[in-house]
């Protein structure tokens, strides 16, 4: 059967400056199995996947993949199949993310970007502290998460510190506070607690 | 005989004695058997006569108990109910002369028959339900992970810590391994952008770097993109404000996006 | 929201014979909110969740649906929109059953014995029925049989018959619609209609 199909790709490349009706056909008995398992699938499928499962050519899955994209976009109806660098994978259209989690109750995904959450972290616990100095703890540029944390009025600048250039040094607001319940500073769990939660973040 | 044969099936070690016990469960019951031999006479079942089914039905209990079968108690019983519609049709039925009259099966047997009949062929159509339902699949979501959401709900206190954490985590891990490799090249880094582009026109931009990179990885490809950038073998791609940039060959770029303008 | 869903739909029905463009686009959008839901459910979603949860008439919410059925049937893709066990659910096309099990381990699910089947048509068939009825079909003792069919949920008790003793009788559940990919106990074939059995022995 995998052989079929492979032949079949390898005639039809060599045909194609003449379209045939039968071939036409096995090519969308193809696509409905490539659509079939990207249904089943919870996580992006790769090109491969199809290339080593199917035995088909790269360039004819891709053909193929990038037909039901397009045909999905061009229905813009509720789901969508996309492409990203790990493969394809249906989803919801945006369009409807808020409704659907209103009616099926989903969980909301992570609250802070993970960018964002490291960055209040060490504000909240290494406060004050400047720009630098998160950004050599998370060896990435923090500039553009402080900003974003100062949007949502979770953190500000409390001082500037006694350091060349005299940079600001940020720090929680009340905001931060109400946002996680605590009444003080000195609430936050100290590193040596998270031991006792490790089970629930082994994922 | 054959098909019949085919039902009692030989079940080795079931017995202390270790004679081979034959079981007839294959066949659904005694209306299955008996449907069987009347199939297998190829004689209409309103035509069929009480007597030539009944021994059949006894002839065929006897092979059995030769064989050493077990046989269910429901086979023995439709055995005596078979004898006792061939005895009431052998007494003489005053109003019956003809002599070459042959008692047929009684109305209430075929009819059971038939009954028994129809419900095995249904379930031999809900059986072919169950063939095409069987090659149906359905998803399992995991829901979150596929609706697209694009604001942020509530973090706890404990993502919070554990964020920290992870921080503190890898920065450790980032010190050893700066020890370990301390030369990165650009053109390694451009050659290995390059490569993966080969196997996708797309990639991610976290998807470039090492599961935990060091600085100088970090630095050193960021180099290498810029270079890369610079002399049009890639285009940077952001749909969106602080969206996942996505690293495409600069010709595919060129039909999904137009070109920046030059020095903007 | 929901109101204005509403109000369009009385307001269509009105104007059947004057389509408009405007409206057209409203159904487009709510067909697309019922896709994505249906999308993301792991079971048969039943008409009433939809008319409950945006408020759309169930008429109305019958036609959008179904239309979504006839576009999967039409397309003829890896994907169909089937109505099982009184709802809607997606589920891949059956000819890519084999397929699908092969590749990405899918597992079949487990069939039933002969004796079973039988047991099951008969209550199907007669539901609700007593044991003693099903051992007067089958001519042989059924219990186990029941006993076996209520663990695995095909059947259950639903309720006592006014006979001596009170026996219980048994009936089909849910289950048993999804096992056979039958929308409601009506769709059954009817007795009638199964091949004759009678007086010819071509099987």
């Amino acid at each position: 059967m995998a052989n079929d199909i492979e032949d079949d790709v390898v005639e039809k490349i060599d045909q194609e400056a003449e379209p045939d009706e039968g071939h036409r056909d096995d090519d969308e008995v193809i696509k409905g199995l490539l659509e079939a398992v990207l249904f089943l699938s919870n996580e992006p499928v790769p090109l491969s996947f199809f290339v080593n499962s199917f035995s088909i050519d790269q360039t004819h899955a891709k053909i193929l993949l990038d037909s039901l994209v397009d045909e999905y976009e061009d229905r813009d109806g509720g789901i969508k199949l996309q492409e990203i660098a790990k493969g394809y994978q249906f989803v919801t259209s945006p369009r409807y993310g808020e409704q659907l989690r209103r009616v099926i109750g989903v969980r909301k995904r992570e609250g802070l970007s993970k960018g964002m959450l490291e960055t209040l972290a060490i504000i909240a616990y290494k406060q004050p502290i400047v720009l630098a100095e998160i950004d050599e703890l998370r060896g990435v540029s923090s500039r553009m998460m402080v900003a974003k944390l100062m949007e949502r009025t979770l953190v500000k600048p409390v001082g500037r510190k006694e350091l060349p250039g005299r940079p600001l040094a940020y720090g929680t607001t009340n905001e931060f506070l109400k946002y996680f319940g605590l009444n003080k500073l000195s609430d936050l769990p100290k590193l040596s607690e998270i031991k006792e939660f490790s089970l629930n973040w082994e994922e | 005989m054959s098909d019949i044969e085919d039902k009692i099936e030989a079940e080795p070690g079931e017995n202390p004695e270790n004679n081979p016990i034959i079981h007839i469960d294959n066949f659904d019951g005694p209306l299955d058997l008996l449907w069987d031999l009347i199939k297998k006479a190829k004689i209409d079942i309103t035509e069929i006569t009480i007597s030539h089914i009944t021994e059949q039905y006894l002839a065929y209990l006897k092979l059995m108990e030769k064989l050493n079968v077990r046989v269910a108690t429901d086979f023995i019983r439709m055995a005596s109910e078979l004898l006792f519609y061939k005895s009431c049709a052998l007494l003489p039925a005053g109003q019956i002369e003809d002599e070459y009259f042959v008692p047929p099966l009684p109305p209430e047997l075929v009819q059971k028959l038939l009954e028994f009949k129809k419900f095995q062929n249904a379930s031999r159509r809900l059986m072919e339900e169950f063939e095409v339902s069987a090659n149906r699949y359905t998803r399992v979501n995991k829901v979150e992970e596929i609706i697209e959401i694009d604001d942020y709900g509530e973090v706890s206190l404990f993502d919070l810590l554990k964020a920290f954490a992870d921080v503190i985590q890898s920065r450790k891990a980032v010190d050893e391994k700066e020890i370990v490799f301390d030369e990165i090249l650009v053109s390694d880094r451009i050659e290995h952008i390059k490569n993966m582009l080969e196997r996708s026109d797309v990639i991610q931009f976290p998807d470039i770097f090492t599961a935990k990179p060091s600085r100088m990885e970090i630095v050193v490809t960021f180099m290498a993109i810029l270079e890369l950038a610079r002399t049009r073998i890639i285009k940077l791609l952001q749909h969106k404000i602080f969206g996942t940039i996505r690293i495409v060959k600069h010709a595919v770029a060129a039909v999904q996006a137009p070109p920046a303008p030059e020095g903007a």
